[in-house]
Order: C-alpha cells, then sequence, then structure tokens
C-alpha cells in the first residue's frame, strides 16, 4: 500500500526505518459488549537520519503514542518491519532486542511519573549502565556525572530523590537517563506538554544543543504544532491511526496538502493577535476507534469530502515535496 | 468605560498550610464590563484560577480572602451572606471548569443537572425547564439534543461534555461567565471548536467573560484584554494586541520571547531558574531573580505598580519597546 | 446487564467448588477416625467397623467420596449430625433466622448510626464532633466484642436491671410455637400481649455488641469516602451553580460517596456472622454460630462441616448480590465503558 | 561522536540551580508522623507494652501461673485489696498483673508473627500474580476469594478445629485469615505501580523482571504494606484473643487475654476485675497500635497526607 519513495537525505543512511507497522489490540469495551477489535496503528511507514527531528503530530487517538510504544519495544508490532542500522528488530529474539534496546531510548511526558520516587537523581541515571553493561561503579557514576552535567544538573544532585525538583528538572534527570547509554535514537512522547512555557524553552533547547553535541536522532511525538515547527526537520501527521501526510517541515507548515493538516494548523491558536486568518473548524469529533468509518477515516469530518472518500482509503502518494493520502489532494 | 460588572481590588488570598501561610494571590485588580472579554494568563502556580474562585466563593475552608473591593454590580460579595451570595452564583455569574469530565457528576443525567441550575434559581414549571434545557443544547450544538439530555456523563467525550458545561452555564442567562482553562484538556481541533462557540455565545448576549487560560496563542485570538499574573501577583495589564506589541514587563516580555512560535532562531530566548516556592520567595521583585534587567534595588524593594501606560507594570523598570525605564523618566 | 448477571454468577462457582473441596479435605484431616467418634470409646468389631464403612461410604475410593460429597450437597444433603441424628440442613434451618434476626438487627443499628455520623464529621472536618467520631470509632474498631459483651451484661443487666443477661425470649411468661423463626414476627403473630417486648429487649444488647465493629467500619468509611468525594471538581461545579449546601453535600457529594459504603455494608456480612460467634456465644442466643461452637465441643463433625459450607455459601451469595447492586446504583458501570 | 566537547552549556540552556537538599527520610517521616498527636500516644503506648513483654520476668511481681491458695478472688488494691497483688488475684488465686504482663507477650507475638508471616507471603504471592499473570494470578486469587468467602472466625475456627487448639495453630490460623488481605494489597499496589511511566521507563532501559519486581516496584508498594501491617498486628491481636476465649486458643495455663477472660466468665458478679482487666489490656494495645497505625498512614501516603 504504502510504497515509500524514500526521502533524499534518509535514503542514503537511516538509523531506522519503518515500513508498514501496524497495531491492533482486542478491547474489552464495558461489562456488557464485546470485545473489540481496535487498530490503533495501520502500516506506518519512515526513515528516520541521524541527527535529525521527525515529529509525529496527531491529536489523542491517532495513535502516536502506540507508535512511540512501537518504537522503543515496549511492545512488538502487530505486522510490518522494524529496522534499526540494517537489522529488523520487529520479531527478532530477546538477545539481539537486548543488544539493540541501548539504541532507542525514550523520554516520557510526565515528568512525575517517569521518574521513580524512590529512587536518587543518581541511581536513575546509572541504572541503564548497571543492567546493560559490565561497567564498574566508578565508571558509571562518571559517565552518570558527565551526563548530569550535560543536561545542566550539578554534582551535588546525584544523590538527590526527584520529589524535590520541578517538572522542568524533572525532564533534565529523564533526558539524562535516557541518554547515559549513548542511544541512536531518542523517543520523545509530548516531552514539554506537561511544562510551562518559561520552563518549555529551557527543554527545547537543551534538547537541541544535545543533538548537536551527541549527534542522536529525535522521534518527536507532540500534538503541538509550534513546538513541532521549532523542533522538526520532518513531520509526519497522523489521524486515527494512519498517516495522512508526511513530509519536509517547510512543507507541511507552508503548503499543507491534506484537508486534516490544514484543519490543524488553521485550529492552532497563534500568539500574535494580529495575524489575520482563516479559521476551518472541523465539525464533529473523532469517529470512535471501534468503529471508524469506510474508506479514508477524515471523511466524516471533512470540508472537502468526495463520495470516493466514503468507500475507497486513498493511497499514500507523492504531491509536492511531501506524501499524502487524500483523494481531493 | 460602561460601569464594570465585576470589580476587584487587591484581592489576596493566603492558604494556610502546615508549613505556615502561604499567598496565592496577592493585590489583583480587575474591572470586567459587560460585553467585555479579559484574559487572565499565567504559569501553573500564577494564581490565575485561585483569584476567581475567590470571586465565585469556591475556596476551601483552609484559604482566607481579602480585598478592598470586591463587588459584582453595586453588590459588595465580601460582605455578603452565604445566601444571598448563592443567590448570585450560578445565577449571575458563571463558571466553567478545565476537566468537563470530571467536572460533570457522575451519577445524574445532563438534563438533571442543566434542569437543576435553572431550578436554584428561575421560576421555571418542570416542562419550561426541559424545553429550555433542550433549546441550550441545541444552542450550543449538541445534536439530539432530548437524547442527550437523558445521557450520563461519561457517555459524552470531553468536548461534548464541555459544551453540556456551557449548557448549563448559560441555563440562567448569567451576566459574567467564568471560563477556567476550558480547553486544556481538549484536542487542538476540539479547542477550536469550543472557543468559537464560547466567543459566538459571548458576542450574540453580550455576556462578559474572563477567560482563565496558560495559552498565549489563545489569549491572541480571543480577548480585548490582558491580565498576566506571575507568582500570585498581577504583574501586568493592558489591551491584548499592546501586550503582544509592547509588553511592558520583563516577564511578559520574556515569556513571549520564549513561544517557538514567536523565535527566529534555533535556540530560543527562555527564562532561567523556576517560579518561587513556598520557602524560597525572594525579598524585592518576585521576578528578579529570573529578570535580565534586574538591579540591587528589585532585589531588595517590592515594585510599585506603574502607570495605565506602562501596562500598571509592577516594575521598578518598566519595558518600553523592551528598553528599561526609569520611572521617573517615564511620565 | 443480563451478561454481566451470568458472568458474575459464573465466576461464583468456582469458588463454590473449592469451598466443598476444603470443607470435605478439612474434616478429612482433622485427627480421629469419625467411626471413632460415633462409637466411642467402647471398642467395635472389625464386622461392625466394616459395616459401618460401607455405610458411609468410606471404603469408596477418595475422588468418589468427594463426588458424592459434591453430589450431596448440590442436592440439598450436607450430611447429618452424629450428636442429634437430624440431616444438619434441617438443624440449620432451625437456627438460621435466630441469627439472622440479630446479625440485621445489628446491621440496622450500625447503618443508622455510622452513615450520618460518617457524613457530619466529614462536614465538619477538624471539629470536635469529628475528632469525637473518629474516637469512637477506633474505639469501636478495637473492640474486643466478647468483652463488650461482658460489660454490657455487668453494666446493663445486672448493675441496672435494665435488660435481659440471655436468650432471645422470656420463657417463662411467653411461650408460642415458632412460625417464621423471627422472635420479633412471632411475638407479635402470638397476640400475647408484652411479647413483643421482650423479645425486643432481649435483642438490644446483642445487637449493640454484634454492630458495633460494623459502626465503625461504616462510620470511619463513610467520613473517608465523603472527604474524597467533596473535593471532586462535580462538587465544585455544584456549589458553582449556587445549590444551597444541603443539596451539595446531601445530593451531589452523598449519593457519590455511597457507592463504596455500599460496598462496604455488604461485606460487613462476613464480620456479622464471625461475630455473632462470639456474641451469640456470650448472650446464650440460640442461632448458627454458638452451634458451630458447640459442634466443635461435641467433636460433631458432620455438623461443623455442613454449618461451614452453609454459612461461607450464605457470604457468597450476599456478595454476589452486594456486587449486583453495585452495579445499579452506578450508573459508570450500569451503562458500559 | 562529539564526546570530546565542551560540557559547558550555551546560556541559552541554563544549568538548574536552587534545588534545596532535602531532609532525610527518617526525619521527614518523622516530622510527619509527630503532627498527629494520638499517633505519637499511640506509639508511646506500644513501646511501654512492648518493653513490659519484653522484661515480663523482671516486671511482673509474681509467676503467672503460681496460685497462692490463700489470695483467692483477692480485689485489687484500690478496692481493698494489698499492695502485693495490685490488680487482685483470679478464681485460683493467680498474680492477674502478672498474668497480664506474660499476656502482653504473648498476645504481641502472636501479632508480630501473624504479621511477618503474612506480610512475606503476601509479598511473594502478590508480586507473584501481578506479575507473572495468567494462571498464576487466577490460581491465586481465586484462593484468596476463596478465604475471603469463609467469615474470619469460622474460618479460624475450621482451622483450629483440623489442626487441634494451641497457641501455634492460632497463629496459623489467624495467617490463613488475614493472608488475603497482604496479597490483594501487595498485588493492587504493584498493578498500580506497573501502570506508571517509571515502570515503562525502567523497561526501556533494560531492567530485567526480577529487578523490576524488587528494586522498582517493590519499594513504591511498601508504604500502604506498612500501613497494613501495622493494623494487621492488631487485628491478629483480636482474633487470638477472641480463639482463646472461645477456647480454641492458647491453653490453660498460659496467661493468654482472651483465655483469662474466658476462665472468669462465671465470676462477672463476684469478682469483676478478672473480667475487666484482661478485656481492658486487649482494647488499649488494640487502640494503641491503631492510632499508630492511622498516624503511618497519614505519614506514609502521601494521597490523604493533609497539605
Amino acid at each position: 500500500m504504502n510504497q515509500i519513495a524514500p526521502h533524499e537525505p534518509a535514503a542514503r543512511d537511516a538509523v531506522m526505518e519503518a515500513v508498514d507497522l501496524t497495531q491492533s489490540y482486542e478491547v474489552a469495551r464495558g461489562l456488557f459488549a464485546k470485545s473489540a477489535i481496535v487498530k490503533a496503528v495501520a502500516g506506518i511507514s519512515f526513515r528516520l537520519a541521524p541527527r535529525s527531528t521527525l515529529a509525529v503530530v496527531g491529536e489523542s487517538g491517532s495513535g502516536k503514542s502506540t507508535l512511540a510504544r512501537m518504537l522503543t519495544m515496549i511492545e512488538r508490532p502487530g505486522a510490518g518491519s522494524l529496522r534499526l542500522d540494517d537489522v529488523d528488530v520487529a520479531d527478532a529474539d530477546t538477545a539481539t532486542l537486548r543488544r539493540y534496546r541501548g539504541d532507542v531510548q525514550m523520554v516520557f511526558q510526565n515528568p512525575y511519573g517517569s521518574l521513580n520516587p524512590r529512587q536518587t537523581v543518581g541511581n536513575a541515571i546509572e541504572e541503564p549502565l548497571l543492567v546493560n553493561t559490565k561497567l564498574s561503579a566508578a565508571e558509571r557514576r562518571a559517565r552518570a556525572l558527565d551526563m548530569m552535567a550535560r543536561v545542566g544538573l550539578r554534582p551535588e544532585h546525584h544523590g538527590r530523590y526527584p520529589h524535590m525538583f520541578s517538572g522542568g528538572q524533572r525532564q533534565r534527570i529523564a533526558i539524562a537517563r535516557a541518554l547515559v547509554m549513548r542511544p541512536k535514537i531518542l523517543v520523545l512522547d509530548e516531552p514539554v506538554s506537561a511544562l510551562d512555557v518559561s520552563v518549555r524553552a529551557q527543554v527545547l533547547n537543551l534538547l537541541v544543543e544535545l543533538q548537536d553535541q551527541l549527534g542522536v536522532a529525535y522521534v518527536f511525538v507532540s500534538h503541538d504544532l509550534g513546538v513541532v515547527r521549532h523542533m522538526a526537520d520532518e513531520v509526519l501527521v497522523m489521524y486515527l491511526g494512519r498517516v495522512v501526510e508526511h513530509g519536509p517541515r517547510e512543507a507541511i507548515f507552508t503548503a499543507p496538502k491534506h484537508p486534516y493538516t490544514r484543519a490543524l494548523l488553521s485550529a492552532t491558536p497563534v500568539a500574535d493577535p494580529e495575524a489575520k486568518k482563516e479559521r476551518i473548524v472541523l465539525q464533529g469529533e473523532l469517529p470512535s476507534p471501534f468503529n471508524p468509518p469506510g474508506g479514508c477515516p477524515f471523511n466524516p469530518r471533512c470540508p472537502l469530502v468526495m463520495d470516493r472518500c466514503r468507500v475507497e482509503m486513498p493511497p499514500t502518494e507523492r504531491k509536492g515535496e511531501q506524501l499524502v493520502a487524500c483523494w481531493a489532494a | 468605560m460602561k460601569e464594570p460588572l465585576l470589580s476587584i481590588r487587591n484581592l489576596s488570598v493566603t492558604f494556610a498550610t502546615s508549613r505556615g501561610p502561604f499567598k496565592a494571590v496577592d493585590g489583583v485588580d480587575l474591572d470586567v464590563a459587560e460585553g467585555e472579554l479579559v484574559a487572565i494568563v499565567g504559569e501553573s502556580g500564577s494564581g490565575k484560577s485561585v483569584a476567581m474562585l475567590a470571586v465565585m466563593g469556591l475556596l476551601p475552608w483552609t484559604a482566607k480572602v481579602s480585598a478592598d473591593r470586591l463587588a459584582f454590580g453595586n453588590r459588595d460579595l465580601l460582605t455578603l451572606s452565604a445566601r444571598e451570595r448563592r443567590k448570585i452564583i450560578g445565577h449571575d455569574i458563571a463558571m466553567i471548569f478545565q476537566e468537563p469530565m470530571s467536572s460533570l457528576n457522575p451519577c445524574f443525567t445532563v438534563g438533571f443537572q442543566i434542569r437543576e441550575a435553572m431550578a436554584a434559581h428561575l421560576d421555571l414549571s418542570s416542562a419550561e425547564r426541559q424545553k429550555r434545557a433542550v433549546e441550550l443544547l441545541d444552542l450550543v450544538g449538541i445534536p439530539e439534543p432530548e437524547r442527550r439530555l437523558k445521557a450520563f456523563p461519561h457517555q459524552l467525550s470531553g468536548g461534548m461534555s464541555q459544551r453540556v458545561m456551557i449548557a448549563m452555564a448559560l441555563a440562567c442567562s448569567p451576566k459574567l461567565i467564568i471560563a477556567d482553562e476550558p480547553t486544556t484538556a481538549l484536542d487542538v481541533t476540539i479547542q477550536a471548536q469550543i472557543l468559537d462557540l464560547l466567543l459566538r455565545l459571548q458576542k450574540e448576549s453580550g455576556v462578559g467573560l474572563v477567560l482563565i487560560t496558560h495559552d498565549m496563542g489563545v489569549v491572541a485570538e480571543t480577548s480585548q484584554r490582558v491580565c498576566v499574573q506571575y507568582a500570585g501577583q498581577q504583574i501586568e495589564m493592558q489591551g491584548t494586541r499592546g501586550l503582544f506589541a509592547d509588553p511592558h514587563h520583563p516577564y511578559t516580555a520574556a515569556l513571549l520571547d520564549a513561544l517557538p512560535e514567536r523565535a527566529s532562531g534555533r535556540l530560543l530566548p527562555s527564562i532561567p531558574g523556576v517560579v518561587p516556592g513556598l520557602a524560597d520567595r525572594p525579598a524585592g521583585c518576585l521576578f528578579s531573580p529570573r529578570c535580565r534587567f534586574a538591579t540591587d534595588t528589585c532585589r531588595t524593594v517590592p515594585p510599585s505598580r506603574a502607570s495605565a501606560a506602562l501596562g500598571l507594570a509592577l516594575c521598578h523598570y518598566p519595558l518600553k519597546d523592551g528598553v528599561p525605564q526609569h520611572r521617573e523618566f517615564a511620565l | 446487564m443480563f451478561r454481566f448477571f451470568l458472568r458474575r454468577v459464573a465466576l461464583t462457582l468456582p469458588t463454590f467448588v473449592a469451598l466443598m473441596f476444603v470443607t470435605f479435605v478439612a474434616v478429612r484431616l482433622v485427627p480421629g477416625d469419625p467411626i471413632e467418634a460415633r462409637t466411642g470409646e467402647r471398642g467395635i468389631a472389625p464386622e461392625r467397623l466394616a459395616q459401618l464403612r460401607h455405610e458411609l461410604g468410606l471404603d469408596q475410593p477418595v475422588w468418589r467420596q468427594f463426588l458424592d460429597y459434591a453430589n450431596g450437597i448440590v442436592h440439598g444433603d450436607f450430611g447429618v449430625s452424629i450428636v442429634t441424628k437430624t440431616p444438619v440442613l434441617q438443624e440449620f434451618a432451625v437456627l438460621f433466622p435466630a441469627t439472622l434476626e440479630l446479625a440485621f438487627c445489628a446491621l440496622i443499628f450500625a447503618v443508622v448510626l455510622g452513615i450520618p455520623a460518617g457524613v457530619l464529621a466529614a462536614v465538619k472536618r477538624g471539629s470536635v464532633f469529628d475528632h469525637a467520631v473518629m474516637t469512637v470509632a477506633l474505639t469501636g474498631y478495637s473492640m474486643p466484642i466478647f468483652w463488650w459483651g461482658l460489660l454490657l451484661i455487668m453494666f446493663m443487666s445486672e448493675y441496672l436491671g435494665l435488660t435481659p443477661v440471655s436468650g432471645r425470649m422470656d420463657l417463662i411468661n411467653y411461650y408460642f410455637e415458632p412460625v417464621t423463626g423471627f422472635m420479633l414476627i412471632d411475638s407479635i403473630l402470638s397476640g400475647q400481649e408484652g411479647a413483643f417486648g421482650a423479645a425486643a429487649a432481649h435483642l438490644v444488647l446483642p445487637s449493640i455488641v454484634l454492630g458495633t465493629i460494623p459502626l465503625a467500619v461504616i462510620a470511619r468509611m463513610t467520613r473517608s469516602s465523603m472527604l474524597e468525594v467533596l473535593g471532586e471538581d462535580y462538587v465544585r461545579t455544584a456549589r458553582a451553580k449556587g445549590l444551597s449546601p444541603l443539596r451539595v453535600v446531601g445530593l451531589h457529594a452523598l449519593r457519590n460517596a455511597l457507592i463504596p459504603v455500599v460496598t462496604v455494608i455488604g461485606l460487613q456480612t462476613g464480620t456479622l456472622l464471625a461475630g455473632a460467634v462470639l456474641t451469640e456465644t456470650i448472650f446464650a442466643w440460640p442461632g448458627v454460630g454458638k452451634w458451630l461452637i458447640e459442634s466443635i465441643a461435641r467433636r460433631d463433625y458432620p455438623a461443623l462441616q455442613g454449618g461451614i459450607m452453609l454459612i461461607s455459601g450464605i457470604v457468597i451469595v450476599v456478595n454476589l448480590i452486594v456486587d449486583l447492586t453495585y452495579v445499579a446504583i452506578n450508573p459508570r458501570i450500569r451503562h458500559g465503558g | 561522536m562529539a564526546d570530546d566537547q565542551a560540557l559547558a552549556l550555551s546560556p541559552a540552556v541554563p544549568p538548574v540551580e536552587g534545588v534545596p537538599a532535602e531532609a532525610s527520610p527518617l526525619r521527614a517521616f518523622w516530622s510527619a508522623f509527630s503532627e498527629n498527636r494520638g499517633a505519637v500516644l499511640g506509639l508511646a503506648v506500644v513501646v511501654f507494652i512492648a518493653l513490659l513483654a519484653l522484661f515480663a520476668p523482671f516486671v511482673a511481681p509474681h509467676s503467672p501461673i503460681e496460685q497462692f491458695r490463700q489470695h483467692v478472688q483477692q480485689p485489687p488494691v484500690w478496692a481493698g485489696g494489698t499492695w502485693a497483688f495490685p490488680f487482685g488475684t483470679d478464681a485460683v488465686g493467680r498474680d492477674v498483673l502478672s498474668r497480664l504482663i506474660y499476656g502482653a507477650r504473648i498476645s504481641l507475638g502472636i501479632g508480630l508473627s501473624v504479621m511477618l508471616v503474612s506480610v512475606v507471603v503476601g509479598i511473594v504471592l502478590g508480586l507473584a500474580s501481578a506479575f507473572l499473570r495468567g494462571i498464576v494470578e487466577v490460581v491465586v486469587m481465586r484462593v484468596m476469594d476463596l478465604v475471603v468467602a469463609i467469615p474470619s472466625l469460622v474460618l479460624a475456627i475450621l482451622v483450629v478445629a483440623v489442626l487441634g487448639p494451641s497457641l501455634l495453630n492460632t497463629i496459623v490460623a489467624v495467617t490463613v485469615v488475614y493472608l488475603p488481605r497482604y496479597v490483594r494489597l501487595v498485588r493492587a499496589a504493584a498493578l498500580a505501580e506497573l501502570s506508571k511511566e517509571y515502570v515503562i521507563a525502567a523497561q526501556v532501559a533494560g531492567v530485567g523482571r526480577l529487578r523490576l519486581m524488587f528494586v522498582t516496584v517493590l519499594p513504591n508498594c511498601l508504604a500502604p504494606l506498612i500501613v497494613q501491617a501495622a493494623l494487621g498486628i492488631s487485628d491478629a491481636i483480636l482474633e487470638a484473643a477472641a480463639l482463646g476465649f472461645l477456647g480454641l486458643g492458647a491453653q490453660p495455663p498460659t496467661p493468654e487475654w482472651g483465655a483469662m477472660l474466658a476462665d472468669s466468665r462465671e465470676f462477672i458478679r463476684a469478682a469483676p476485675w478478672i473480667v475487666t482487666l484482661p478485656g481492658l489490656a486487649i482494647l488499649v494495645t488494640v487502640v494503641a497500635i491503631n492510632l499508630m497505625g492511622d498516624g503511618l498512614r497519614d505519614a506514609l501516603d502521601p494521597k490523604l497526607r493533609r497539605s
């Protein structure tokens, strides 16, 4: 279905390549109904170049968190392949998985829930080294202190517990923990959406600097288009488990092709009262994932809907600089 | 200027905590006139919700509210008896909350909860209440209103729940609506729907609207006037266009600069440090530890309010076109 | 709703089977041969022994015995008491109304006092009343009820002479045949003047003693549930509508706060039946609890086995009913997710 | 890799300043615990009773089983007795005070042993069913359901009936009765923790299952478990006393509080102190432990902590 013409820079060397990743869940629907199969992610493909940032954009229910969980191998893809440095890990054995575990790390949305409250900052950062490497305690400590310095934590924070730190500071601890194994890829699941504006800027800057210093590639999952526009090289827009549009940042933001991308952009408030823009307010809400509409999943809310959209899923095709799945685009 | 609906002078709220009193709101002034849309913006811990909950009388008993003036129309909310105050609350002033899903009582139907608001304040028969409830749901854009009235809150999505909350707020045709982060818990496209709905209803009915938010984008797209809060203090207030064009308080300026959509470079101009907590409140200006213009005066002497021309900024050296002004020269 | 009902009922079946298994195994583990227990220490002729073993099915393989036992229970055969030679089920049926009457009155006592006390304590959090309720509840929860019973008898009956010391009825002045087995009802049906008062007087102390721990549990649970609910967003919404405090607390908060309390009340069935063993022993109340203790003393294992099976079965069924009630009062579950 | 690059951050990323050093966890716990005066009082009483129990041979004026035939049913000192037997003597002339002091040994001993066994078994079964799920969870939880379905005292009676009445069997019976609470609590706490992001973060970091169970998750389940353990001691003391009262626990002449009560029932009119004092001892001990347990809950469970 999605025969991706690979992106020019990524085509040469991709650190990660996903082809047709799919994940379905069986969901119990309350006590009285039959359980249903929900396609959380359907046929997602992309290539991630080293030192680049791929942003995954979507609203709740779009499947972006499921995608993040698959990329970090918290759960195995239901179908499709996921290649890390040309090794398929989608259904690799445990030993292979372990070897590549250190290459993909993750930072979570909620800085209050993602740190173990009974673990000191130092132990949290050293834990990946402890369980994955044979480094001595002194070496681990040195690596942890080095990483702490890089994220702006002081050595005396090593023995402290997370509860004394603010949200932004905790997020730095989480970033240090994720980077201490020197992964090639960092999956960031809404890393700044729980933070206040002033602190958000600190963390975004830190991510930018760490990418420059360490050459790590980011998969940046977010619903905030302002942040995405600032951070991303490439953007992947998801709707109801599918990619509706995928392309370089500038193309997505200046010349969006898919009606959903356009609606999303126009719905995002801009901090400029002088900006006069035409607002596309989408009607209705996200359809139930238990009972997705036939054809294009966006058709019940689409302002450009045609008869064809209701029966046939549009293919992903190159239109301009980006890949778009829409009959009308 | 029209006679203000809501008039607040020097409002302070102090919470008794186990570690001593905590001043969550410190000297807030605000006037809201009929048909006006004022935004209160601030980061978490800025006391923006607490100030409005104090107006509504919804704070827990640990809170101590004081003000030079806290009036709705010609009625002094501070001296009103609880019974008299309840005639205003929910009738003339209504409030919409951040978490629509948990703000509706899970044990009662949507219809019951909307009709209940009318039963408390309006002299309507039950048939009239039902009829108005249907009209209200229709007004807020809920399809099949008769059927929806029989639904329980858990059967509604977040966007639908917020529409119900809005319908409930409108039930007694209030003069003022306070919306506390009404779209924060919602997705972008749903947020756009709810904001459009609120703006439309506000324009059509001429109700005064106070919008509490942390999102500068929402402020820019909706409000006429903005009040910026930091660590419980109101640090600046001016018209929305003016605020975005020429912020007078260094915090407002820094906050706007830190927005990715307004930044030009790869690195954002961020504000160092964090909002002061209970234990580490500075002696002088509360923003001084994070302010790049701070002087020794700022660190030791609490600032006073500047003129309206300088956005009532709570600052020793308010900015003008990004440049700190010495107060004595500014006016 | 029906699907849920079926599923919930199906879930209790394994518990029943396991219960049968446990009682079966437990009684086999009891030291001493059941035949010896029957014949006493006089000894027995080997042929008679073999015959008895055959009659009781003890010469069958163990699994066969279990199946026979289970089959018997399914058909209402809980064995025959060694001492009285009457079927266990029959004895139980005679004694159970006494226990039920006592447990019911105790529960009413606990609910009627516990819920209002808990609600008021939560609303007046930190007040003298709150502290008093919590102190009383803590003491009640910590009370050794057999001692509490003795104390009350000592004070109310022996010292003040207000209430009878023991039993269900003043049998010297009143006598009537049991109709329903419930003394309160039978006393009215008998038409004898003063009989109902006498029956009620006998119930007062045992009900208080048995209801003490449930009262403490319900008051504490109501208070904490209420405190939690009072902090919920929807209570703030109700207050923002300008509703009276009585309506906010008594309708919006209480309705939600009662959901866990109802569950806890249901779970008190076990506590009540366990407490009945002690209470009935102290007050010489002729119910199943006292009967169970006496069965141990008489080494009447069939009675013990059948009695435990029946009491536990009742608890399981009551818990099932509680679960279904819970569904009925909680719209979130009633209408599915 | 750019490892050799300077670690200094650019001004755009200000370093973290001003994180206050924290008080030691013990000190923080004590300051939260001591806020609750009832809890401190409870703790003081518990410590006092524990000391009495520990040093019973040195504290008690007489042997708990020695019968002073000339002093049968002597009233306590405030009711006209002598200082030789401050709390009076029982029906066979044993010193009530000494029996109460030795009884504390038995009650606290039962409470502690029941609690220790329940906690250990509860942790193992609870964690196993939370982590292994599947058949392990089904079997463990069904068995616990069964235990819960049988009213506690009835179950204890059944166990004692099978094993015969004795002190040790009382411990076994009460442990069986209270085990489900611990298993369910540990499982529920572990499941709640398992759904939190820090556990997923540990898995992404490559933490194996055993480490996840005991190093990552278990410490976070301890707070409710400690509270339950404290309250469990008092429940066990009550249950054991009830068994003793029914004659199914410790056998005479062991000075067990419940059994002492049962022995003296018939003297309720003649010698009310023999009935009153053992019960009072149980009540005071249990109230003290429960007060302490409530204080522990307030101090350890941040959800219920007053802000």
